[in-house]
């Protein structure tokens, strides 16, 4: 990353953090929250995310995207996790990924622009990776239970892995269209929607760019998962810490006691060292080092780690109010946990990053 | 289900008392309120409704305030029984009660109550015909309680009360409240301090709700603008109120045991849930590392169950002061909090889901949306009632001898 | 146990701690850790365990010991641990108890009674409870590799498992007769002697009184290596605290910080609940109770946990001399670490314990 | 062997640097001494007899003072090449330095000395012709380091310095000691301190070994009684000594690099190690729970790695103050420390013995003992320097801005 690289990016996570902030508040999203039926999908979000290009960040700009890099989407997708947004810009963002990331150069050509315009929500199945069990049959008709998947019932296009003898390809499934049914679901986590899909015959279209294009993509999924995590994390320690400053108990500030300074000091260096890990595998993922892999398990697991560890401390320091409802104590919570086990929990991702460190050590 | 009880009850005595007390649940909690998850999907004012009418019964059956004496009201039982009653209430799955400050103020009623206030008060409280609340935490007294703010002027024949209280589980739909307020300011901090028993109807009293993480209505505040509340009202003497609370330890030692049975309920609905769960395709209770992470909290948990067996065995003795509240509280929540994290290691990806993934394993959906309130419920135990950090400075200090700092 | 029981016991503990605190106290202990060449057999102590019953405190009257229960052995052994003594007394009641356990009357009539009066040193092989590979021959020859076992050179009497299909079988050796080969070897620890031991067709002598024996003596073994972590705990615990409040800097008692305090108190609830843990499982073993192997498990994985914390504050809440020589904080540790991989580690008995309660759970 | 560095050295300057340094070390590192455990093996003395001539045989070479003036002494280098030659040290298992102050006392020299300070001292310190070493902890000065009580008196043209000190590694066998001591003793703790270079032959010095934990000699206490220095011999001013102490924070962040190296090698080392210890039957390796706890070490490791490769960064652009120095020091006593209990867990019941227990895998010996000693070593790694309290309470402080107690 180049040093004018990074004044740029400051300098639009900041405008970003800026607008979210008026537009957007922890208020607002704890509206959403609240309105358990309702879509989750505040259109202002929405609406920012296309014109300022924060979907369209990595999307090629021949395809009317920024043609960006992945620390870029990063940037901007920390932004929008230390405001908690709600919305499907991540989800549709990561469709977006995969298509880049597999797709033929026509397939980007077709779909690209709409996402990129915010003109249609995309979301992805399989974020969890434990396996799915989806088939294509004759015809390229898939079939097979999708489980959990964000946003499903607002989402137009759907992409999903579906098993190809020991592969996994990833194919496109119009998610308005025939054989698609969807049961939505609620989560304890009111900052998303969520909905469980079944194929039943729907017919599918394989990205054909790249058939391995799984591999990379839940890589650049657990990446772009993880810069939501470090977003909430940060902004969980910032409030967090304004707060021990001024709330006094037996005649001190809280946070003079080591009992509270020494944990979100462990808390700080979780995210510093988070932080660093995430935009190093951003970089890697970016430059297809050989070890890249390894580099987005290490910034998964710890971003995982950091961000529960942040957002729990948000609750205990707060004391009482940080476990009630009208404090934004517990989205932060709820949203780290639930991510925890998106793209790879941190089990998932120390066995990896062991089994890498086993296989190159003579 | 097999749950290994907390009490000895190779006695006689305790024997007959729990299988009595087991035949009769078995024939009086509908068949229908017995699944995991039953009461996490109602709504609150329901479900209080329900447990509040149950609980009568269960009264006029003669099934509550066990160590309660019988003049007043109570059975007159012992505080074995009383323990083995928590548990069968556990192992029954039996609704939670209406009244959740009864084993506070029921026994701060006995301890420190003149004659007039245990007749007139304990029975209603026991039966559930009244509902308390415990007004002692304010905005800027939490941890600190010594430092609240409301205000107690005699004036004549009454005190006439003015402040704010928070953390007031239920305040809005109590009866009557259990207050702690000033009536002195000079001296220690601690001192000057007074317990009043305020009917809730009383003028100049709002109660609003809280609502909790979890997303239930409990917590609540309540504004006190010029309550007028009889000087008769006051509960073990003016400026008392500091020592009757302190009174109150070894009470909190038998409803911890309760508290116990119904951890190791939910110990018994984790285990379950890990076999329904699948990870990575195959049932959760396979994986090697989730099992280690299961063994560790079975690990802390039967360290409780013996912990709370040395407790009774403690009560039954007559013990007196209790030098390891403290390390009970604080076991307590960590081990709680550790069974939620688990749960959510469990779960993965479904556990905040309100129904099982399906491509998950079959699980049952009460089963899911219990432990996963309890997951949420635990973030406060290490919090209300004196924080974890609390609890380990009195570790530090009034059983190690640390010195202040 | 009975009240009358229980203050006898602390009365016998006691007694133990000032024996030892007056004729083996921590500078004579460093002193054997010192002579890694010696025997690491202090007579004084190898006496007073003959003498004041307590290497027979498990072993029937009439075979001359006092045919007390596992809780007093606990007792015992607690009192030894909370000293860091060195010798093979351990190693002898747990030969000694494998014989209880698994001997026929008539062996039990010929061994027990050397052993409790202390003229015999007696070992056991197999503590780690990984599988070792000894079988044994026609005519009852056995063969094999032992590994590390406690005061080899100095043993008498081994008791091996030995393989026997599916099943382990427990077996006496001449340690100092023919077939058997002990190669010395030093351990970090100085408060022990270990040594490697092979077998080349040693005359053996199958434990013939209960041939399922083993699966109780490893619970007997982990409970008695227990109480010995649980001595060296609540004494590290002890001089830690003795320290903080008198060690000042930054004007004021270090353990006046709750950086110090905190953990302190962490250490001390570790302590109490290994505490009760332990004597419980001793209690369960006895009775032989359903989950006795249950309850051992809980005991030796919490005491392998307290104990390694306990001593690990023990030189970090020293400051710098906690990790020089001179003081003791490092035979604890170093102890404390040693056996927490005898008799199965935390990882060997948490497995257990959910395994059991996986099988128990409808 | 495989080490992913942290210096970016596709530029050829750092390249070209590399490959010829490595050509050395290849060259010049005897053979019998490169597998793991070499000097664990070995007695303390002779130990540093051996390194002492290979270091004068790589300064000689011109390996030595990668970063320091070429007028000094040193090789006239660039901190990248200082970086990249921690790093081949490392790579190479070459000996740790005979010499291990030269990091701290080599830049105070070198800002903070006069110029017949600089020319009479740093080319033997260099070359280990003579030792060094730091006399700054006191009994009751450890944490507290402003509180020391060690006294220097000007008494006409030289200092009477009266004191004990303590943690001075190696001091019986030094030339030199760099010795902060008390010279005015009103106005606040941390001024009127100044630092001293004294020859260790100087009557009144008694210097004692204190045994490490690991059985090493290391440490030692050296007590001053009328030590008579030259006033010549003090460096950077009377009263300066603290705001000596914390100009060298930039060059700690360069030796930290070194550090990390060293703790990559070790990783490697443990990662060896797990191949060739067997568990229950298994190669450690193939254990789903350890391979959670050896990845987790590496997943820190890795951090530390892109850490490292920033603060690289920082350096080469000239980066000032070093915010993250605690942070820094915090995380890598802690990961060394949580490799060490891998380690335990890795070996069991044969990790603290001084050969492989047979039954247990075919392992060898020099790398049993190397990680031995690294896991006995880093207990001391949450303490020296500041402990990891200190740490997280400036982290809380300094870098949070949260008040003090």
């Amino acid at each position: 990353m180049t040093a004018a690289n990074a004044e740029e990016r400051v300098l639009a996570e900041d405008t970003a953090r800026r607008w979210l902030e008026q537009h957007c508040d922890l208020k607002a999203v704890l509206a959403v929250a609240e309105d358990a039926n309702g879509a989750g999908h505040p259109a202002q979000v929405w609406r920012a995310a296309a014109d300022m290009g924060w979907l369209g960040t990595l999307i090629p700009e021949k395809y009317g995207g920024l043609g960006l890099s992945l620390a870029d989407a990063v940037t901007v997708l920390r932004a929008l996790g230390s405001g908690v947004m709600p919305g499907p810009y991540l989800a549709t963002m990561l469709a977006a990924e995969a298509i880049r990331l597999g797709g033929t150069a026509a397939q980007q050509a077709r779909l690209l622009p709409d996402i990129a315009a915010g003109r249609v929500v995309a979301t992805v199945a399989g974020a969890r990776l434990d396996e799915l069990d989806i088939t294509a049959g004759s015809g390229g008709k898939l079939s097979g239970a999708c489980g959990a998947v964000a946003y499903a019932s607002l989402a137009q296009i759907l992409v999903v892995p579906v098993r190809n003898g020991a592969a996994t390809n990833l194919w496109l499934v119009d998610a308005k269209g025939p054989g698609v049914t969807v049961a939505p679901c609620q989560s304890v986590d009111g900052t998303w929607r969520v909905g469980f899909v079944t194929l039943h015959g729907a017919p599918g279209e394989r990205l054909e760019g790249d058939p391995d294009a799984w591999w990379r993509f839940i890589r650049h999924g657990a990446v772009l998962t993880a810069a939501d995590q470090l977003g909430l994390a940060g902004r969980a320690l910032d409030i967090t810490v304004d707060y021990v400053k001024l709330r006094e108990q037996f005649g001190r500030p809280v946070g003079a006691n080591q009992g509270v300074k020494h944990p979100l000091a462990e808390v700080y260096v979780a995210i510093t060292m988070a932080r660093k890990g995430l935009f190093h595998a951003a970089d890697a993922l970016e430059r297809r080092e050989r070890d890249a892999f390894m580099s987005a398990s290490v910034a998964k697991a710890k971003c995982n780690d950091a961000a529960r560890d942040a957002t729990a401390a948000m609750i205990q320091f707060h004391g009482a109010i940080g476990f009630t409802w009208p404090h934004p104590a517990h989205l932060f919570f709820k949203r780290a946990k639930r991510q925890e086990y998106e793209f790879g929990d941190s089990t998932w991702h120390r066995e990896r990053v062991a089994d890498h460190w086993l296989k190159e050590t003579a | 289900m097999n749950i290994a009880t907390t009490v000895d009850t190779s006695a006689a005595e305790g024997q007959a008392f729990r299988l009595e007390f087991r035949a009769w649940l078995e024939a009086n909690i509908p068949h229908e309120w017995r699944p995991a998850g039953f009461w996490h999907m109602m709504d609150d004012q329901g479900a209080i409704a329900l447990r509040r009418e149950w609980e009568r019964k269960k009264y006029d059956a003669g099934w509550a305030g066990i160590d309660f004496p019988v003049e007043y009201g109570g059975r007159g039982g012992t505080p074995l029984q009383r323990a083995i009653y928590e548990e069968e209430m556990a192992l029954a799955n039996a609704p939670e009660t209406a009244n959740p400050q009864i084993p506070i103020i029921g026994p701060s009623l006995l301890l420190f109550g003149e004659e007039w206030q245990k007749k007139r008060f304990i029975k209603p409280l026991l039966r559930s015909d009244e509902l308390w609340c415990q007004g002692f935490s304010e905005p800027n007294a939490g941890s600190d309680l010594a430092s609240l703010r409301t205000k107690a002027e005699l004036q004549g024949d009454h005190f006439v009360i003015n402040g704010q209280k928070i953390w007031t589980s239920f305040a809005p739909i109590c009866d009557w409240m259990f207050l702690l307020a000033r009536t002195t300011s000079t001296g220690k901090k601690h001192q000057g301090l007074t317990l009043f028993l305020i009917d809730m109807k009383t003028p100049g009293i709002d109660a609003r709700f809280i609502k909790h993480m979890t997303g239930r209505l409990d917590f609540a505040e309540v504004f006190l603008d010029d309550v007028k509340v009889p000087a008769e009202n006051v509960l073990g003497g003016v400026d008392q109120g500091w020592k009757v609370i302190n009174g109150l330890l070894r009470e909190e030692r038998v409803a911890r045991i309760g508290q116990y049975a119904f951890y190791r309920r939910h110990l018994e609905l984790l285990v379950r849930f890990a076999k329904q769960a699948k990870r990575n395709g195959r049932p959760a209770a396979e994986d090697p590392v989730l099992r280690q992470k299961l063994g560790q909290v079975c690990v802390d948990m039967e360290l409780l169950r013996i912990h709370s067996l040395e407790t009774m065995a403690a009560i039954a003795n007559g013990a007196g002061q209790d030098q390891d509240a403290p390390l009970t509280k604080y076991s307590y929540g960590e081990t709680h909090q550790d069974m939620g994290e688990v749960f959510t290691d469990l779960a993965g990806a479904m556990w905040h889901l309100h129904e099982g993934d399906p491509t998950q394993g079959d699980v049952d959906q009460g089963l899911l949306r219990e432990l996963q309130f309890i997951f949420m419920r635990t973030r406060a135990e290490t919090i209300s009632g004196g924080t974890a950090q609390i609890q380990r400075n009195i570790i530090g200090e009034r059983v190690l001898g640390l010195p202040r700092a």
